[in-house]
């Protein structure tokens, strides 16, 4: 009896390592395999398990407070530690569970009709796409601030190739866009963790903590923390520096597009918080660079413009990635509040937001599994032939819009919140005006979809399978679940914000 | 007598003109992507001048990863651009004007 | 002493000029030769820091292999060049300004910050029997293991998505050898013989 | 002065090792037109001076004296440089080559690295000339050398990583004392799949038959170097010859005990001598005659594959076992 036990606690014990193990275990095997089926069956299999652990890594920190895990049993400034505090914990949820939706729907969208990925290259595709997960899983678990480099650059070149794998030759350029804005932005990443290198003469994230208040005053402090400003921001697709990603987005295969969309940038997201809050500390961050008076401008000019920008798309797709970068700029603007009711919106509305573009663009991808084509004018017509697939995307949309009892609201009444605490209400009354923006903009796919005739000469798609639906919908209903029971999602979020906000906790 | 800063101006001015490079081909494709294979050069100048000076290993030890990272960065930029240029006889992007629509 | 000043200031002069010639060269194999110049130069440089593994490798994977590949992919891709140069006197000055932005800053920090003191650090000078091979493989095998792991995944990713991404079918039509199945052919297979009864001579 | 004296020695070194070198290339094609004419029940030269020993001075004296012709539309600088390029490596690695104990230019720590790194250069000759030519077939040649080259590059470095994990060092002059103690202590009998792999990959690296598809006579004329007369040929000749002759000595090195007798321990045959050396390295040049007499031209897809699926399975797997074999000091070579 007591065996079982046991070994079920050492599994426990190494449950950090295997969350990245196994993923990555899981690739070449999958790349090996030759048969789509089989490959995509064990990529689906780990992407669950790795699921489950995340599930239980967060149970086990609610439960017991920030875990530590030494590699290979040396001591935290040798080995590469893992910690995993509150924040991790729901990261490592977000990235395993939107993975694990996004393939389970990717078999059948691999045969999608624009995007079709030759026969040969399923396996392929498959060991690509946990590869990536595993890196930004990586990013999300580990304590080293080089080894983040590098896990970031593993997730960075899956992903352009995932990008580029589809058939559409449109992608390519894009991906290489994104290839080109990724390595400059990963290059200025790590000339600062090369200086903070310099300066400390550590890198593993508790220990440069701990050092760093000692040397920030010098120029090369100043200096890392701006290289590294920049890096993320070219990786987060901050406002001036978003270029590559509608493109990058809109022309993805949908799969990949939805896999990104509500992980890889809310990854970005994660790094910043850590890099500014964790290792530099709110009153360096935000007191002596005072990065709350770069960021707000920039959050706010990113999401008046790109809402404004998303209006006027004629593709969906296109639409939706520009409407991303503009609900980037809510999570931003939250950051810049430095407040822990600012800090949980930003969280939750990383959570949400995965929640409802995952939504949307699962949706979007059973439209072009069926008509192949995701441009406004296809899409006349679809509410009365695919009902299902309109019926999610108009719930992802709402939530999307912020309207009460989705998971959207509740980001944005925090965010609001925040606002008003700090006595900002010019601020307020634009989030509330962007919002209409963002109305605007779902209501022309929704009138569309729903008011306006079939075009005529062509035969009317049908449903899209039960096997697109059931994820799409997964994702939607958890838009209405999260916004109607927040004690999951907001609680989290406010044990990881009084995190990086030691002192403040209100 | 070389100091630390000969060798950290080098690689700065390396840095600049790597990034001026970018500017100014933003056309030709592939000299971009040399462009930043040369930036991650001037990259690691700093951390070997830095290791060399302060008698540290772990400066040499990075330089070892990310010049595994920059030829993995290389080799599928130009895979990208393999395909991309298959069937086509340009890598001029702004010949690539299909990105509309 | 002056000799090795010496020799910093060919090899450094020799890199900034074949740099400045990669970004401004009309021609993109000319750039990729520049390019190769300029490794071979870090290379040198690397050498005068007594950093001789990492030179050599430069040399191997860079020079050797990805400089090839370059080239190879260059060459085969049989570019049309005069539109390449078109916006090319457009935005120099865009380049060549944030160019100098960024040079003056890094030389701020570089030079003021009292860290980078040059007086403070000396080049160390190693003992005879040092070996920067067996130091840098020392410490990659033992405290740098696992980053080591991460980075081979790295290479990992390069290979399955540079497969993914470039592999196709050959159309239906291409015929294979089977070396196996032309080795284990038997007399058999090929040579008939047929029995036929003479022809009766009339 | 002391400078100036170590300038003068090393400089006489650098002679000593390069003239015996140039000596042996220009004999080595005529063994080579000896020894395949006869395979080919020929003669082979025999004309100028007795038995034909003064045909390789004719024929340098000839390309030497011939005009060099650069084509209309070629790139004339590189044009030049190709060849330089070409015989520049293969002339450099044998700095780290030991000739006997102590016997050595360049006591280099990295020797095996920094040969690795010489013999991937050599492509750039090939390649610049195939470019520059502004030739269709020397195009051609240059890109099969290319991807030819790169691949087998991976193999042959494989190979190279088992010699290193026997001997436990990067330094030649190691590498050949941890052979000591006879035939069998070797490293072919230990490494001998990679012993095999590297020695084909080194035919390949140095576009000789049957992997010759850069120059490939009957199909794009003479591949990579077809612009090409006079001395810059003749350059061109000497590297790949020089290359061959290099080849030679560092499987003689890695894997035959270099300059260690085969006799061991028996009084005279068994002291260790450059005449080991020399003799390994024509059993290897030998085979390089032997190879272009007998098999017929890869195919461009076929070399592709047995460098590929091949020879990179076969020296991973071989890893492999090596590693065990060291953990568990397997036999006379790891004890």
């Amino acid at each position: 009896m007591l065996r079982p036990l046991s070994l079920w606690l050492a599994l426990i014990s190494h449950l950090p390592a295997l969350q990245v193990v196994l993923p990555l275990a899981a690739a070449p095997v999958c790349a090996l395999w030759r048969r789509g089926a089989g490959a995509w069956a064990l990529a689906t299999t780990v992407c669950w398990l790795a699921f489950g652990i995340a599930v239980l890594l967060l149970r086990q920190v609610q439960a017991i407070g920030t875990l530590s895990y030494a590699m290979g049993g040396w001591a935290a400034p040798w080995g590469i530690e893992y910690r995993i505090d509150a924040l991790n914990a729901f990261m490592l949820l977000l990235v395993t569970g939107i993975g694990a939706v996004v393939i389970t729907f990717a078999r059948q969208a691999a045969v999608e009709r624009r995007v079709r990925l030759p026969v040969e290259k399923h396996a392929w595709f498959y060991a690509t796409y946990l590869l990536c997960l595993t890196g930004l899983l990586g990013i999300t678990i580990t304590g080293d601030a080089f080894n983040l480099f590098v896990f970031l650059e593993i997730s960075s070149l899956s992903s352009y190739a995932l990008i580029s794998v589809g058939r559409d030759r449109r992608a390519l350029t894009a991906a290489y866009q994104y290839l080109i804005m990724g390595t400059i932005g990963a290059t200025f990443i790590l000339i600062g963790i090369g200086y903070l290198y310099v300066l400390t003469g550590t890198l593993n994230m508790e220990d440069l903590a701990r050092r760093l208040p000692a040397v920030t005053p010098t120029r090369t402090a100043h200096a890392a923390f701006a290289f590294l400003t920049v890096g993320i921001g070219l990786k987060l697709a901050l406002f001036p520096l978003h270029l590559w990603l509608p493109n990058a987005y809109a022309y993805g295969p949908s799969v990949v597009t939805a896999f990104f969309a509500a992980t890889a940038t809310k990854v970005s997201v994660y790094v910043l918080l850590r890099i500014f809050f964790t290792l530099f500390g709110a009153a360096f961050s935000f007191g002596t660079m005072q990065l709350d008076w770069v960021l707000l401008p920039l959050a706010l000019a990113g999401i008046v413009s790109a809402s404004l920008v998303a209006i006027f798309q004629n593709n969906v797709k296109r639409m939706l990635a520009y409407s991303s970068v503009a609900q980037i700029g809510y999570m931003l603007l939250g950051i810049s509040l430095v407040s822990v009711t600012g800090l949980t919106a930003a969280i939750v509305h990383l959570f949400n937001h995965a929640l409802m573009k995952g939504a949307l663009f699962l949706a979007l991808g059973c439209v072009s599994f069926r008509i192949g084509s995701a441009k406004l004018e296809d899409m006349a017509g679809l509410g009365r032939t695919m009902p299902w697939t309109m019926g999610a995307f108009t719930l992802g949309g709402l939530s999307l819009i912020g309207v009460p009892l989705t998971a959207g609201f509740i980001s944005k009444w925090y965010l609001l919140l925040g606002i008003l605490q700090r006595g900002w209400w010019p601020v307020a009354v634009l989030v509330l005006l962007t919002s209409l923006l963002a109305l605007i903009y779902i209501w022309r796919v929704v009138e569309a979809a729903y008011f306006r005739p079939l075009p005529d000469g062509r035969a009317p798609p049908q449903e899209a399978p039960l096997f697109l639906l059931v994820p799409t919908w997964t994702l939607a209903l958890a838009n209405l679940y999260f916004g109607i029971d927040t004690s999951f999602s907001v609680g989290v979020a406010r044990q990881a914000a009084e995190l990086l906000l030691p002192g403040t906790a209100s | 007598m070389i100091t630390l800063t000969d060798y950290l101006l080098l690689g700065a001015i390396l840095f600049c003109l790597s990034v001026a490079g970018i500017f100014i081909n933003r056309k030709n494709v592939i000299i971009l992507l040399m462009s930043i294979e040369l930036m991650l050069l001037a990259v690691n100048f700093n951390f070997i001048a830095f290791s060399a000076f302060m008698n540290d290993t772990a400066g040499q030890i990075f330089v070892f990863f990310i010049l595994t990272v920059a030829a993995a960065e290389s080799a599928i930029g130009l895979a990208i651009l393999v395909v991309l240029f298959r069937n086509r006889q340009t890598i001029n992007v702004t010949d690539l004007d299909t990105m509309r629509g | 002493m002056g000799f090795e000043k010496f020799l910093f200031y060919v090899f450094a002069i020799v890199l900034i000029f074949a740099a400045v010639r990669v970004i401004t060269v009309r021609n993109s194999v000319h750039a990729a030769l520049f390019l190769v110049l300029a490794f071979f130069n870090s290379a040198a440089l690397w050498m005068l820091l007594q950093a001789e593994f990492l030179a050599i490798t430069l040399v191997l994977v860079y020079v050797g292999a990805v400089m090839v590949l370059f080239l190879f992919v260059v060459m085969m891709l049989d570019i049309n060049l005069a539109p390449l140069r078109e916006g090319f006197i457009k935005y120099l000055p865009v380049g060549a300004a944030v160019g100098l932005i960024i040079v003056v800053e890094m030389g701020l920090v570089e030079v003021h910050s009292r860290l980078f003191a040059a007086e403070q650090y000396h080049l160390i000078q190693q003992p005879a029997g040092y070996s920067n091979t067996k130091v840098l493989g020392e410490a990659l095998y033992t405290v740098y293991v696992y980053p080591f792991e991460i980075a081979a995944v790295i290479l990992l990713v390069a290979i399955i998505a540079a497969i993914a991404l470039t592999m196709r079918k050959r159309p239906e039509t291409t015929k294979y050898q089977d070396p196996a199945q032309q080795v284990l052919v038997k007399r058999g297979d090929r040579i008939r013989l047929v029995k036929m009864p003479a022809e009766k001579k009339l | 002065m002391e400078t100036i004296l170590t300038l003068t020695l090393i400089l006489a070194k650098i002679v000593a090792i390069v003239a015996p070198l140039m000596l042996a290339v220009a004999y080595l094609t005529y063994a080579e037109r000896k020894i395949i004419g006869y395979m080919q029940v020929r003669i082979g030269p025999n004309r100028v001076g007795p038995k034909g020993w003064l045909q390789p001075i004719a024929d340098a004296v000839k390309l030497m004296v011939k005009e060099i012709i650069i084509p209309s539309g070629a790139n004339r600088f590189l044009f030049i440089l190709a060849p330089i390029l070409s015989i520049g490596p293969a002339l450099a690695a044998w700095a780290v080559i030991p000739f006997g104990k102590g016997m050595v230019l360049a006591n280099l720590d990295a020797g095996l690295l920094y040969l690795l790194a010489l013999t991937s250069l050599g492509v750039y000759g090939v390649i610049i000339s195939g470019w520059a030519s502004n030739s269709k077939y020397a195009f051609l040649g240059a890109m099969r050398s290319a991807a030819q080259i790169v691949s087998y590059e991976i193999a042959m470095g494989f190979a190279l990583v088992g010699v290193l994990m026997a001997a436990g060092s990067l330094n030649l002059q190691d590498i050949v004392l941890k052979q000591q103690g006879g035939l069998l202590h070797w490293f072919w009998l230990p490494l001998l799949p990679l012993f095999v792999v590297y020695f084909i990959a080194g035919v390949a690296e140095t576009n000789r038959a049957p992997f010759d598809v850069a120059e490939g006579e009957s199909e794009i004329v003479a591949g990579f170097h077809v612009e090409y007369s006079g001395m810059t040929f003749a350059v061109f000749f000497l590297a790949e010859y020089a290359n061959m002759v290099l080849i030679s000595a560092l499987a003689s090195t890695l894997f035959l005990g270099g300059w260690l007798s085969p006799f061991e321990g028996i009084p005279v045959l068994g002291e260790p001598g450059l005449i080991w050396f020399v003799l390994k390295m024509a059993i290897f040049l030998f085979l390089f005659l032997w190879f272009r007499a007998t098999f017929p031209r890869y195919r461009y897809d076929q070399i592709m594959r047995l460098g590929w699926k091949v020879f990179i399975p076969v020296t991973l797997v071989w890893i492999g076992v090596l590693g065990l074999a060291i953990l568990f000091r397997v036999g006379p070579w790891f004890a």
